[in-house]
């Protein structure tokens, strides 16, 4: 498993859940990609389909409509598969929590496995949280 | 400041209550009168329809509408009140704007207010929404 | 009294058919089966000690050669395994008129094959389109009376034209008194010409060639699908080809030019029916123009004049018979269970009939030329052919050549995206409700689908060891037609074993992994709901709609290319002219009369 | 004829956010398209309950990230509206270079977006990278990337500093020539033009028809901008044109952000001009809002902007509508993407800039948190008191 | 004989051999698309990190689906990948064609298709489905010019189809690359194996942001890794195919081993650029371009190659 994790430290390829955020994480997620920071150096590539994906990246709070295509969604992904809560809407609701739209913690919805707080966080606050996933996977 | 001049004078039967402010103008429509003052703010004077909203007071529900005549920078916003809080109904002006669909749709979703005459009156926002909100910003009260 | 064989094989299947008349339907199929499979034991016997030939009114009227026996041989083989198919799950309504015909429909193919009188083979000929007609007529759509006779007119217009050009073939040469032994007539004279093409319209309306194709589509289509698979798809293919290798080789002596003519016909029967084929919405007439596009093969290979092509194209009528059997049988086996042959209807049977599944495959790499299976040896065979007959002509005849060449090539492609586009319409994507409940077929149309799929897969790849060397080559060799020693690099059974080594180890990779989920489909978080379906049907709507395809699509569509339909609104036309002439007034009349007076007296 | 239908999300890889349509299609070709939206819907009546009107600022700008300085500003033009507040000149001058800065880190990324979803990564990647110094830009002016919380009712909330204007003027001429590369590839690249020509038309009456607003209505010849018809801030004050184009395919639609981006430029720099002579107070301390109803607009990188705020005199709204651009504007691919292809039609429905976010926020404001006045108490003890006595006497 | 075959297939020229060779070229590939875009790129390894990663993970299948198929999809173009090359290079490096001759050379290279299709459609996945429909009119578009230029080195050769012949026909007398018919047809197969490997501009049918990936959207694990390894592989076989069809094959005297590393390396330096310089286009542009231009410039190379120019 070890060897595993290696190269799955590797290769993380996450697949982008927007689940009603603002749209800013979003863009900062993308904004990865992109010449400034470029995540691709560290192997990490953002696919379109959930099939191929190693890290959920779940942005926003998860309202009504969007909470069970999410948890839909995380079962479809295949295992292991890494959910990581992109901004302060997954972590805490934000200012959006008393809406009645919003069911409660995305946590309840699928489990999540890290946070990276901010509203929305630095793209280097990104690359360290992804950081520190691979270094929880290696060891 | 032309436009509203005629405006009034063609209409002055039928709006009432006018609030002139800076460039807004705020008046009084009745239901009936709405899809004829649509139709003149729309195709005769060639505004277009920002937006509408709904807002319940203890009078009512309150529909108001806001057309933008975008070559002076002026608003129409004729305020239609419907005093029937329980089966709030008003006639859809989509017929002749098409871009109210989907405005009277979200009003239909939140207020419950039943446009008549709207081609496709479907619940817009909360339209399988597995928490079942219904009409989430009538005011609620418990009995 | 000595059995003669070669009468035997005529006289069992009529007799056969004539006795069903009377005997009840578990019965007749019994005796059906008994009856072709003495015809196979009598073939048999045929290959193995020298056949004598029958004569009646002092002329030699049945003989056989070794071409001719290859083609009974098949003749037998595929009339036997579609029987089987038969056997159940024929309509109860018409299971009596059709074990009646299908005996005397093996008994007329025979007659021609084995006639080397003309009198006979026209006769023979002329029933056997016969058979066609009255088994056409089985089919229960809409269509069927309107196209069973556009059947008839364009088979039976085909037989007007083989009989005169048997009659300027004996007119030519009287010498060899109406027999068809190999007489080699140079092509020297107008009427010499006029025969050839009149007799190489007749093969190609029979075989189903351009421009003579239309009817193949639209029988297929209409007729049972047994039928279908039983006349046009196999034994109307043997008889044409049959014909046209006896006229380029035996009637005949012909100069490349011709050949190159023939070729330039293949080569568009291929391009055009598979154009049609791919935009096509009914499995059955899909199919259907498939058996045309393929005859493109067969005429390019028996007519080039190369050895190596000939071969190749008798090679390629037997593997198109399997293959082309094996996609009607089981594609009337999913008719059958589902009800409908549209494409838009079908989809996603894979899972619940995975033995038809697996022959239709099969059969459809084939048809498509996948190595190794056997479509493809046929079709290199010819392209080898071709490409040693391209060396010693002249640079415009080359450019001809490999155009056609090309077109071929480029045939064999789009037959593949014809035919994953089918695949993919009945058996991949999405299922549709209705058909959840749907069974694997019966015991016996599964058994005839296997036969004919493990057909084509032992023919790809012991393709030099039994069907060459057994059947074709003997008959090449009887012609005095030299096969080289050296035919191409192709090694199917090699390419077999270090292909089979390849995909052992990839697949091992996915053994060793077992970590296997089941779940649904992935449609981007939303529910798979079945409504969310591609028919495949589309697939070719950016083709039909290319400029200038689009306006031939449209002409094609209002059957502007088919001749029969030209010829039928020529005439309607024609009588419509003549019929305004007559309204029935009585003064109109007699001016007609007054004028044709004046003329016959001015003539005068 | 066509029995195919396709759905397209709610998690598509064309659209960052959560998005459903449903596309009949016809082999390739689009027939109809079906629209589903709520995935965004965050509803924030509840949250707001407690919101004074300075709080609801910073709760607009999380309606949507990307105009996230369009929102604010043009709900403080509606609370503005209410009382006719006057705000300082050097607060206005502020306000239009982040809001034409906004206008520019939209548009590179909406032109770095569209190259993604056409399959062309460099452009996006160039695109993006051009961006980068525009968020430099934000950052150094209010120290944040994003959410910038720079508008306050009567003025901004920080000023810029001083030292920072040559900083700025740096990067801001670095991003000029690389607009202008841009600008000329968009219009010289065969390349993209083959493949966008053409794509997508919205007509003009389609335009008309549907109130389509900002750059989707100017690439079909409609002359509607908020910021030359209603000009608030420093609009009036600056010089710039419209870009206004007449076809309504997706290319227009690009050359006309490419060229709004170059105007935005040079609005920023008039403003940058202006800032470093103007000196003054940025912030007119509001006390209280009187009773009464707004409008505020604003041109936002995707079209106008709406809100309307109406206040009883307390320190809440009793109402507050947005209505941004993409509500308007996402209709309107029942006009522009029947009868195309899906790989048109996809790009279509990116063409317009549609932001999810924007379109499903329906913020409303409502006061029930606010004290009920007396005549209300009333007349709730009233209605009460009569549903009381309907029980008793049993009906 | 047979071990010598099974050396071929396993070790050199076949399955190790292009299988590392395409995992590096993969990550040429990437690291130049990204120098393009300003960005530094993944590292060496990487992709052998995504293979081996892909292969530890949990492999996806649908109920619905014809499993089966979906499973053997990605293994058979695999091995027909593996095959081909092994032809492709045996007639490169040792002069000595086993198994097929250039014919079945382009037969079998149409079996990548065909596995990608119905492994993509064997789930009943809409996407998958269009992504199939799209990869098949794909290979018809750019199948009739591949068949044109194909034809041009069997013409210049005195129609040979022998792929060793080809080659020694060329190190006699010359490459076909410096003839009119033979660049032209060169340039015609840079884009036909630019849309037979599917790579941008002709990236049609694995459009991730139109049909998600489409047909290898429902694909995940082991499968997937076989399907991305099969897509590093083509970048070896056929550029190797151009080669030897146009410029002159591998001489293995002298430099003749630094020339066959710099002239693959041109012909995939010439694939980046194209892809990193065009958008997706349409399916039916693709059509429009390889049927009524690519392919009658590809027929006027057969016509002037017959002529002897």
């Amino acid at each position: 498993m070890g060897w595993y994790n290696k190269r799955l430290s590797k290769s993380i390829w996450v697949f982008h859940v927007s689940a009603s955020p603002c749209n800013n994480c979003d863009i900062e997620i993308l904004d990865l990609l992109t010449p400034k920071y470029d995540v691709e150096r560290f192997g990490i590539k953002l696919v379109g389909s959930v099939r191929h994906a190693d890290v959920l990246l779940v942005s926003g709070v998860a309202n009504n409509k969007v909470a069970p295509k999410v948890k839909y969604l995380y079962d479809q992904a295949p295992k292991p598969c890494f959910v990581v809560g992109v901004g302060t809407c997954p972590a805490s609701g934000c200012c959006f929590k008393k809406s009645y739209n919003v069911p409660g913690k995305v946590e309840d919805t699928i489990p999540i496995n890290l946070y990276i707080p901010g509203c929305p966080p630095k793209p280097e606050a990104m690359i360290e949280g992804v950081v520190k996933l691979v270094e929880v996977l290696n060891g | 400041m032309d436009n509203v001049e005629n405006f009034v004078s063609l209409h002055n039967t039928k709006i009432s209550k006018l609030i002139k402010k800076k460039k807004r103008f705020y008046f009084n429509v009745k239901n009936d009168d709405v899809i004829e003052i649509a139709d003149y703010l729309f195709n005769k004077i060639g505004c277009r329809l920002s937006t509408a909203t709904a807002q319940e007071t203890y009078n009512g529900i309150e529909v108001l509408y806001h057309f933008s005549h975008d070559e002076s920078g002026e608003y129409f916003c004729p305020r239609v009140i419907i005093t029937d809080k329980k089966n709030p109904e008003m006639n859809s002006i989509t017929p002749i704007v098409k871009g109210a669909e989907w405005i009277e749709r979200e009003m239909y979703d939140l207020w419950g207010i039943k446009f008549i005459g709207h081609p496709r009156l479907e619940l817009l926002l909360t339209k399988d929404n597995p928490a079942g909100i219904n009409q989430p910003l009538r005011f609620r009260r418990e009995s | 009294m000595e059995i003669n064989f070669l009468v035997m094989l005529i006289i069992i299947p009529l007799v056969v058919s004539i006795i069903n008349f009377i005997l009840p339907r578990n019965l007749q199929k019994l005796f059906t089966l008994a009856g072709i499979g003495y015809s196979i034991y009598i073939v048999y016997i045929l290959y193995t000690q020298k056949a004598e030939s029958a004569s009646f009114f002092g002329s030699i009227i049945l003989s056989v050669d070794k071409l001719g026996l290859l083609t009974l041989s098949f003749i037998q083989l595929l009339s036997f395994i579609i029987l089987i198919f038969s056997l159940k799950g024929l309509d109860k309504e018409i299971e009596r008129e059709y074990f009646i015909l299908y005996p005397l429909t093996v008994a007329f193919c025979n007659g021609v094959i084995l006639s080397i009188n003309s009198i006979s083979f026209m006769i023979f000929w002329g029933l056997s389109g016969l058979t066609l007609y009255l088994l056409g007529l089985l089919g229960k759509t809409s269509d069927t009376p309107k196209t069973i006779k556009k059947t008839f007119i364009l088979i039976g217009g085909s037989d007007a034209f083989l009989i005169m050009g048997f009659v300027l073939l004996a007119y030519l040469n009287p010498t060899i008194n109406w027999s068809l032994n190999n007489s080699q007539l140079p092509l020297n004279s107008l009427s010499a010409y006029i025969s050839f093409f009149f007799l190489l319209i007749a093969a190609f309306t029979k075989a189903g060639g351009f421009p003579f194709h239309t009817w193949v589509p639209d029988f297929s289509k209409d007729a049972p699908v047994e039928s279908a698979a039983f006349l046009p798809a196999s034994l109307d293919k043997f008889l044409g080809i049959f014909l046209l290798a006896k006229i380029v080789t035996g009637y005949f002596n012909i100069d490349f030019s011709i050949n190159l003519i023939i070729i330039s016909l293949g080569a568009l029967t291929v391009i055009t029916a598979v154009m049609m084929a791919m935009n096509q919405h009914n499995g059955k007439k899909l199919l259907g123009y498939h058996a045309v596009s393929q005859v493109g093969y067969m005429i390019m290979g028996v007519g080039s004049g190369n050895v190596l092509a000939f071969a190749g194209g008798l090679f390629h009528m037997i593997n198109h018979t399997i293959y082309k059997s094996c996609l009607f049988l089981s594609f009337g086996s999913v008719e059958k269970k589902t009800g409908t042959s549209e494409l838009d209807d079908l989809g996603g049977l894979g899972k619940k009939m995975p033995v038809t599944f697996t022959c239709s495959l099969i059969a459809a790499f084939s048809i498509s030329g996948i190595p190794p299976f056997n479509g493809f040896f046929s079709k290199w065979m010819i392209y080898q052919g071709l490409f040693n007959q391209v060396k010693e002509i002249s640079s415009l005849e080359k450019i001809l050549l490999l155009i056609c060449i090309i077109l071929a090539l480029f045939g064999s492609a789009l037959t593949l995206a014809s035919f994953m586009k089918f695949i993919h319409a009945v058996y991949l994507g999405k299922r549709i409700s209705t058909f959840d409940k749907i069974t694997e077929a019966p015991f016996n149309q599964l058994f005839s689908n296997s036969i004919l799929a493990f057909l084509c897969i032992s023919f790809g790849l012991l393709s030099l060891q039994i069907p060459l060397s057994i059947f074709i080559y003997p008959a090449l060799t009887e012609m005095n037609l030299i096969i080289p020693d050296f035919i191409g690099l192709y090694n199917p059974t090699l390419i077999l074993f270090l292909f089979g080594i390849a995909f052992i180890v990839g697949i091992s990779f996915f053994l060793f992994s077992p970590k296997i989920r089941y779940d649904n489909v992935y449609l981007g978080g939303s529910l798979p709901e079945e409504k969310f379906r591609i028919a495949g049907t589309e697939f070719y709507n950016e083709i039909r709609n290319m400029k200038p395809l689009k306006s031939i699509y449209d002409w094609a569509d209002k059957k502007y290319f088919d001749l029969y339909e030209v010829g039928t609104k020529g005439t309607f036309k024609l009588s419509d002219l003549f019929q305004k002439a007559h309204p029935g007034q009585l003064q109109l009349y007699l001016l007609y009369v007054v004028a044709g007076l004046l003329i016959f007296l001015l003539l005068i | 004829m066509s029995k195919n239908i396709i759905p397209v999300g709610p998690f598509h890889p064309l659209l960052e956010e959560a998005e459903y349509f449903t596309l009949k299609v016809d082999g390739e070709k689009v027939t109809g398209i079906d629209l589903d939206i709520g995935w965004m819907h965050r509803g924030h009546e509840f949250i707001s309950e407690t919101k004074t009107f300075t709080q609801s600022i910073y709760l607009v700008e999380r309606i949507c990230g990307i105009c996230s300085t369009s929102h604010p500003l043009a709900c403080v033009h509606a609370i503005e509206d209410i009382d006719n507040i006057d705000i300082p000149l050097r607060a206005r001058y502020i306000r239009t270079l982040i809001g034409e800065l906004e206008r520019i880190h939209s548009h590179l990324l909406w032109i770095g977006l569209a190259g993604h979803f056409i399959g062309y990564d460099t452009l996006w990647m160039w695109a993006w990278k051009y961006r980068e110094p525009v968020l430099q830009m934000f950052e150094i002016i209010s120290g944040n990337r994003n959410h910038y919380g720079m508008m306050r009712v009567g003025g901004v909330a920080k000023d810029v500093d001083p030292s920072s204007i040559p900083k700025l003027y740096n990067i801001l001429d670095d991003i000029a020539v690389k607009m202008d590369m841009i600008a000329n590839a968009a219009n010289d690249d065969p390349v993209l033009r083959s493949r966008l020509v053409g794509v997508g038309v919205l007509s003009y009456e389609e335009a008309v028809r549907f109130c389509a607003v900002g750059p989707t209505s100017r690439a079909s010849g409609i002359t509607a901008d908020v910021r030359k018809d209603d000009p608030g801030d420093a609009y009036d004050l600056v010089e710039f044109n419209t870009i206004v184009m007449k076809n309504g395919d997706v290319y227009d639609k690009l050359v006309v952000r490419v060229l709004e981006t170059l105007e935005s430029i040079k609005i920023v720099r008039q403003c940058l001009d202006k800032l470093k002579n103007i000196n003054g107070p940025i912030l007119n301390d509001v006390k209280e809002i009187s009773p009464g109803e707004g409008i505020g607009r604003y041109e936002a990188p995707r079209g106008e902007v709406f809100h309307y705020i109406r206040s009883d005199g307390t320190n809440r709204p009793v109402r507050h509508k947005v209505r941004a651009p993409s509500y308007v504007n996402i209709p309107t691919f029942e006009a522009s993407c029947i009868g195309i292809p899906i790989a048109d039609a996809l790009i279509t429905l990116a063409a317009v800039d549609p932001c999810y976010c924007c379109t499903e926020r329906s913020i409303k404001v409502v006061d029930s948190a606010r004290q009920p006045t007396k005549i209300d108490l009333l007349k709730i003890s009233r209605e009460k008191t009569d549903y009381l006595r309907r029980q008793i006497n049993g009906n | 004989m047979k071990i010598d075959y099974i050396f071929y297939l396993l070790i050199f020229p076949g399955l190790l051999f292009i299988s590392i060779l395409g995992l590096l070229i993969g990550w040429v590939d990437r690291k130049v698309s990204a120098r393009f875009q300003f960005r530094v790129g993944p590292p060496l390894f990487q992709n052998f990190n995504d293979f081996f990663k892909l292969l530890g993970k949990e492999t996806m299948l649908v109920k619905e689906g014809v499993i089966t198929i979906f499973i053997i999809a990605p293994f058979i173009a695999f091995a027909m990948i593996v095959l081909v090359s092994s032809i492709i290079g045996t007639s490169l490096f040792y002069n000595n064609s086993f198994g097929g001759d250039l014919i079945v050379v382009m037969y079998l290279l149409m079996i990548n298709s065909v596995m990608i299709i119905l492994g993509g459609s064997s789930t009943g996945n809409v996407y998958s489905s269009l992504g199939a429909g799209r990869e098949i009119k794909l290979l018809l578009a750019d199948e009739l010019a591949f068949i044109l230029i194909c034809l041009v080195p069997i013409i210049k050769s005195g129609f040979q189809l022998q792929l060793d012949g080809i080659v020694s026909s060329q190190l006699q007398n010359g490459s076909y690359i410096g003839s009119l018919s033979g660049f032209i047809a060169f340039v015609v197969g840079l884009l036909c194996i630019q849309a037979k490997m599917a790579l941008p501009p002709f990236h049609i049918p694995e459009a991730e942001t139109e049909i998600v990936e489409g047909p290898f959207m429902e694909y995940s694990g082991t499968l997937l890794a076989f399907w991305k390894l099969n897509g590093f592989m083509l970048y070896v076989t056929f550029p190797f195919l151009l080669i030897l069809l146009f410029w002159g094959g591998f001489n293995p005297e002298g430099p003749g081993i630094i020339w066959f590393i710099l002239k693959y390396l041109l012909i995939v330096l010439l694939i980046i650029v194209i892809k990193n310089t065009n958008p997706r286009i349409r399916i039916d542009t693709a059509l429009n371009f390889f049927w009524k231009y690519a392919s009658v410039i590809a027929l006027l190379a057969v016509v002037l190659a017959v002529f002897g120019y």
